[in-house]
């Protein structure tokens, strides 16, 4: 959920028409609590979705409840550090990054989404790497703010994976 | 310029509200507006002042109710079921001429329903939930920044008007983040004192008195012509729509609120198969823009409603439409959000192609 | 007084891993399992079983009823 | 020698003449709450809460700003007041029908936020207003409209003691049960009057006063007889006294 | 055949409760509709039934849920803001499908408002006054006998389509007398059992839930789209009212419950001067019976349309007539009642005569 | 030698698995009502009335008739459901919120009248199902969703004493507060939930159950410091005990 | 009010169609509690009217509220005993009565409106003596039954009043 | 101690006869008059003032705020 909100950010300072919509209710204790991020250089219109050209999988029930939901040549990132699972679909791009095993390596695993995301922005380049930086260091705020370089350096990783 | 920034739509609202020189905010819980008392929670002792959580939302409505009769800026917020248990006091408030903002974040219904989006409220919201003839003004945002907006302009119409204004939004606007501008905080000093009839303390003055009652059925019928005077204003000054590539449109979408936002995409989506539609967005679903919708509806191929409900703006597009152009609706109910792909695929079955 | 000789069982399937049992267990006969089940938790495992005294502390702090405890008898 | 006035009507009630059957003691509640909001001061500081119920004319009888609350929710009306205008003193001026049936939870919590407002909670047994049904608060085999074969337990569940279940908030700085039907007991609910709304103004919590009343009407008999039928019938179910004072002495 | 004896209409519509079966009566005093549970609680003991009066109209919608849910006959009434309070309860109902019949005798609103006849709840009635889709099925007497007659069928309708059914009466008909005659009683083994729904205890089969929500919007959808089908078929089935000298009629007078019967004496005043006058009155208010009133009203001089309101029911009548005639209204509010000259003489200035 | 079992899943609870956090004892609380409606023998003349909250299941958890009451108005539905059908039992289940804020009224009446059902009152001191705001049960300084400055007197009011303000109700025949975070509470809960249903099945009028009970995920702690949490910071402020008992000892 | 109710039954047991109207609500307290009856061959359509053929003014509020509505030719019948004032309009018939008196003399001030009762009957003869006895007969049953001769006397005093 | 000297005024078109006044006077002052005032009521009478002892017991019971209690002083 962090991730989508950095990513959104990320596109509003670009100028970008962005949105991030969160599912919410029982599904959160369900495991498959998502959300869905819009970012777009015209006007924003539907803020949902049935399709969506990047999808990001943390967990095998993501993974299989929203494998079908990606427009063919779209990509799928799949965290398979978590994810022993094989996607079954043949016509989109599917990008495995070894999440949890990266961050644990940098010795902490909360920042997995973070190597997801850069994943995502190396592969798709959808916002640029700067904005992601302001993105987080807008939003990492307080005493949160000491994390803030070990995030960076989480997205680093991922881009490198995802190269 | 002010700053952008992210936020969800319910704080949205929350944080506009305060911007508007609300300080007072009565809720109880209930999802999925939750974030906006939350967010009042913290933010209101911030900016000096209250923030109450309520034991039920009939006590909630009475709150605001007795903030109202004060003359203060005062807003409250829930969903659907508390939206029903607050008819009384809203209906009470509307005969007494208070002013007041309730945003009702509208979930699945009927009863218990679900916590999902929904627009099941549009009945109950335009034509009067309470008992009694009155009407509020109703205002359905379809961005976050439109919810900013409308919720400055809420505190503003009620004070002009005297009269309980509803933000009518869902799960969709509730829960989704936007980047916003918002606009800025206003002079509390500047904000209407209704210092000819709220109740202050009668200091220096005569009583004033705030009853929504009168035992003598030749008042009460007064005071109802005065209110009825009120709305004839209100009808011919508030009523606000978007039109959407309706110039050269041959089919028409009607649509409020998320499902309006939905629309716009099928709009392009249709365009860009050949098919000229456009879209009839109300913003007031009361005062609803008849006229306006009548004279663009005539001539028209189709004019497609669209809502998640079983077809409540439905009959106000009718009463606007009467026989000038063929009607039909897609509606999804209990919670679904209908995808833009499958509006479209119901316009095209309409239309035969 | 010989002690009472017990058994417990766990649906593993339903365990949500809390491990208010194994925090009641007088015996420590209790404690997780190493694998995850369907719902992600680790469950909770009678390890050591044979030191169960069936006095139902498990069973009665079990939020999932998912605990089933026996009892030695004379058999019939 | 010369006569000087020592009683007359208190400023802090209007000029209109009551609505009140003849006898009923609403009238006297009202003029000693006037007396009180005189002898404070603060008439000018002052917003009454009506009810409704018999009383939903007390905002024209309170010569200070005024609303009627709807049914039962009077507190909730003088809690929004007082959020929004802390420097103001709201009384609730309210029924058995209001107070104890519809309204149980908004004086409940009221009482338990220690909402700083002071509620004049009129008891009469019954529902005034209305043509005489059962209220919450009505006796044990008492003939009303509602019940004309007499409230029974079984059906019709018990005679509801308010101040004992308030008394159970913690919010609550000052709580009486009192009657008015001698002068005596009049002046009693007077001074317990009197603390439940320095309790406000010292900014204490909430302050309550149960005050047992006649309804000649409804009750069927002549206003002189209700007195002593209140005596007889009521004190016995609905003791009176302080159940909580944190006001003290001094005044 | 039965006696005619002389009654007030809401104890004509209690006494007629019971012959219909009914043993429960849950309800809460409020002006002008006490002589009902005050005639159950005398009637209710004699009969083996129970009366039992409540802490007010929240706990009685939930008390009628809670019978209802056994799938036992129930009922209750009470005024305006009584039913607005209601409305939470009313939607619970509406979505759990359970059979009730709920009597609203309508005063002068909003808020606190007044306690004589009035008309200004027809659009909570028909329109949804809680929150989400639904419907109630909604009967309107104007004459004691009538309230006697649609009380039993209410609760015929009730059962048949498991739906609250709303009586709507206002203090004319609720305190006027008139000679009625009574149905026999009805024998209550023969009333229906919803065996196959209720709770009755699980009792040698599956259990029952009785239930107004699911969490997943698609189950949602589903339960809803079955109370639409539901409602389609009372539309298409259940559509009731009066035609009175419409045959030659060149002026429509719409109306419904003591307004209808008020707007007679207006046709007959019409026709003693020449004016060929008839009266068309929905008897069912929903379902609406738009397609007669569209038949009746094309080629007509004039639709007026006669309501003690701000003109509520006019928005049918407007869906319903279209452009095929003009249409004006007369109204009045707050609970005043019109006289017959009073109507006629709008009439006459609207025909400019 | 052969083992028995001694202990295992009611009769009178489905299969389904109930949607609870880890650790929570809502489920606790489930099995025991489930188990004495076995001991009962009951369950096929039994309606359960769930609430809204994180209960909101419990209509598919119980193995009998069941229906989901409006927020707070269960005991007015278990009334309606009871007056219908006096030879059945009705049993409510309700969280603080439920129950203590907007379901005030309707608790207090019930018990007023002497209804003759079984209400199971859940307190955890918080909202659960809406995402952990205060209720009115939270205890002073505890911070929540709603109280992120942690809950203050002055503002909020204070914590709910709800069995002591029924106990003041004359139609209530069992009473009783308890908590369930060590086995031997968990029996003296069940004790006390038989005699609630006892008072009902014997016609002595309502029965009511206040059980401490833990919400860890909006406490924010793990499940089995929510136990330890709930004797040292609840306890204190809601003290056990059998507050009306005219059951009496024969079972 | 007793008066109208009497009445109503009257009209009904002679077939025709009648309504009983009352006026509620605080004007009970007021002291022009007051009703209105159609009694009338044709089918009764409103039973509010703001005119009527006979009206009866028990007292003096009665009299100032209502002596303006009857419609001309009509009848305005007033308790001579308590109204002091004459009536104002001269294009209708006025009939006093000495109810109290009457009924004084009958030895129960409270049969007063069943005096005036028979003056209207008498006067109007909208329904027989005989369904007014039929009706009497109905209402008053329990213990109340041993006031049906005191009534029915002051029915027949007030005829003779009236004639 | 000699007795203190009262009066009393009732302003008998608000007077509702409901006669409290009456039952409380513990001289005997008050009682109902012969006429009606315009409600329509025979209000209560100050009939032997001279008796009153300014106890403001009437005054006290009047549920109309009908009674004005006097006393009397020493001329200022
Ligand atoms: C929501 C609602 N329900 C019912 C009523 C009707 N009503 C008016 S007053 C009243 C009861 C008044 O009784 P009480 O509070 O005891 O006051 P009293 O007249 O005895 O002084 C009721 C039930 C109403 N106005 N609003
Ligand atoms: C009328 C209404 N208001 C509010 C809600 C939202 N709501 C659902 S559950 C709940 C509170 C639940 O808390 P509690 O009763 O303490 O139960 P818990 O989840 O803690 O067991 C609320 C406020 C609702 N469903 N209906
Ligand atoms: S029954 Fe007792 S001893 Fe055996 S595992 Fe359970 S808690 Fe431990
Ligand atoms: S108490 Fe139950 S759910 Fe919790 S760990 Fe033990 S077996 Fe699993
Ligand atoms: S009805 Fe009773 S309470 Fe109401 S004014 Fe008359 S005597 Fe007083
Ligand atoms: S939120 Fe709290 S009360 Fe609800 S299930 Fe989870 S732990 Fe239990
Ligand atoms: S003041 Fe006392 S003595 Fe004088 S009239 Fe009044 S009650 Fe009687
Ligand atoms: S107490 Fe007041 S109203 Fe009653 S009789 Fe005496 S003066 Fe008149
Ligand atoms: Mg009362
Ligand atoms: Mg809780």
């Amino acid at each position: 959920m962090l991730m989508g909100q950095i990513l959104s950010l990320a596109g509003m300072f670009e100028g970008k028409h962005v949105t991030w919509m969160p599912s919410y209710g029982p599904e959160m204790r369900g495991g498959t609590a998502n959300c869905t991020v819009v970012v777009s250089d015209e006007e924003v219109a539907s803020p949902v979705t049935s399709q969506a050209e990047v999808i990001v999988a943390m967990n095998i029930p993501s993974l299989l409840k929203f494998e079908k939901a990606v427009t063919p040549g779209g990509y799928l990132f799949i965290n398979q550090s978590v994810v022993d699972r094989e996607p079954t679909r043949i016509d989109i791009n599917i990008v495995k990054v070894p999440c949890n095993d990266i961050a644990d390596a940098l010795g902490n695993l909360k920042v997995a989404n973070m190597v997801m995301l850069g994943a995502v922005v190396e592969k798709t380049k959808v916002v640029s790497l700067d904005s992601i930086f302001m993105a987080l260091e807008k939003k990492l705020t307080g005493g949160k703010a000491s994390l803030i370089e070990v995030n960076k350096e989480a997205i680093k990783k991922g881009m490198e994976a995802a190269k | 310029m002010a700053e952008r920034v992210l936020v969800k739509g319910t704080e949205a609202i929350g944080e506009a509200a305060i911007r508007a020189g609300c300080r007072l905010f009565f809720g109880y819980p209930i999802t999925p507006q939750n974030e906006l008392p939350e967010y009042m929670s913290k933010r209101m002792p911030e900016v000096g002042g209250t923030f109450l959580q309520t034991e039920s939302e009939v006590a909630t409505i009475n709150m605001v109710y007795g903030a109202a009769c004060t003359g203060t800026r005062v807003m409250t917020s829930t969903s659907s079921p508390g939206f029903s248990l607050m008819q009384e006091g809203i209906s009470y408030m509307a005969c007494a001429q208070l002013p007041a903002v309730l945003v009702n974040v509208v979930r699945g219904g009927p009863g218990l329903g679900d916590i999902q989006p929904s627009q099941g409220d549009y009945w109950q919201a335009t034509k009067g939930g309470g008992h009694g003839d009155y009407k509020l003004i109703v205002l359905a945002p379809s961005t976050v920044q439109e919810a900013v907006d409308l919720t400055v302009l809420a505190f503003d119409l009620a004070d002009k008007y005297r009269t309980p204004v509803v933000i009518i939004a869902d799960g969709v606007i509730g829960q989704m983040m936007e980047p916003v501008t918002f606009p800025e905080f206003r002079n509390l000093n500047t904000l209407p004192k209704h210092d000819d009839w709220a109740l202050t303390g009668a200091n220096g003055r005569e009583k004033h008195i705030v009853v929504s009652f009168d035992i003598d059925p030749h008042v009460l019928e007064k005071m109802n012509l005065e209110i009825v005077e009120k709305l004839r204003k209100i009808e011919a000054n508030e009523k606000r729509w978007e039109e959407y590539k309706l110039e050269d449109a041959e089919i028409v979408i009607t649509a409020f609120g998320t499902v309006g936002r939905i629309a716009k995409s099928v709009v392009e989506q249709a365009r860009k198969e050949g098919i000229k539609a456009g879209l009839f967005r109300p913003i007031t679903l009361w005062p609803f823009p008849y006229e306006r919708l009548e004279e663009i509806s005539k001539g028209k191929k189709l004019i497609l409603d669209v809502e998640m409900n079983m077809g409540q703006m439905l009959e106000d597009v009718k009463l606007a439409v009467k026989d000038h152009a063929r009607i039909e609706f897609y509606g999804r109910m209990g919670g679904v959000v209908p995808t833009p792909d499958e509006i479209f695929e119901a316009l095209k079955k309409f239309l035969n192609v | 007084m010989p002690r009472v000789k017990g058994k417990i069982e766990i649906d593993q399937e339903r365990c949500k891993g809390c491990g208010l049992c194994i925090s009641v267990c007088p015996m420590k006969v209790i404690d997780f399992g190493e694998g995850f089940n369907a719902k992600g938790y680790h469950p909770a495992e009678p390890k050591y079983v044979e030191k169960c005294i069936a006095c139902g502390f498990c069973y009665n702090m079990c939020p999932d009823v998912c605990i089933t405890v026996y009892r030695e008898v004379e058999s019939a | 020698m010369a006569f000087q006035v020592i009683l007359k009507r208190p400023e802090s009630l209007t000029q209109r003449e009551f609505t009140y059957c003849p006898g009923c003691t609403h009238g006297i509640i009202h003029r000693i709450i006037a007396e009180v909001i005189d002898e404070l001061g603060i008439r000018e500081k002052t917003i009454a809460v009506a009810p409704i119920g018999c009383s939903v004319f007390a905002y024209q009888f309170f010569n200070t700003d005024a609303t009627v609350a709807a049914h039962g929710r009077a507190p909730a009306v003088a809690t929004g007041m007082k959020r929004a205008r802390p420097d103001l003193y709201v009384f609730t001026y309210q029924g058995d029908g209001d107070l104890a049936a519809i309204g149980t939870a908004e004086i409940v919590h009221a009482a338990n936020r220690g909402e700083k407002i002071t509620t004049i909670f009129v008891n009469n047994a019954i529902y005034g207003m209305t043509g005489g049904q059962m209220a919450p608060t009505t006796l044990l085999g008492m003939k009303t409209t509602t019940t004309p074969y007499g409230r029974k337990a079984d059906n019709d569940g018990y005679p509801l003691h308010v101040a004992e279940i308030i008394k159970e908030a913690r919010g609550v700085a000052f709580l009486a049960r009192t009657k008015v039907n001698t002068p005596q007991d009049v002046q009693k609910t007077k001074k317990a009057i009197k603390k439940a709304f320095l309790a406000q103004i010292k900014g204490l919590g909430f302050g309550m006063v149960e005050v047992l009343s006649t309804c000649p009407t409804n009750w069927g008999i002549d206003p002189v007889s209700a007195l002593k039928w209140l005596e007889e019938h009521m004190v016995p179910e609905y003791p009176l006294g302080v159940f909580v004072d944190k006001v003290g002495d001094e005044q």
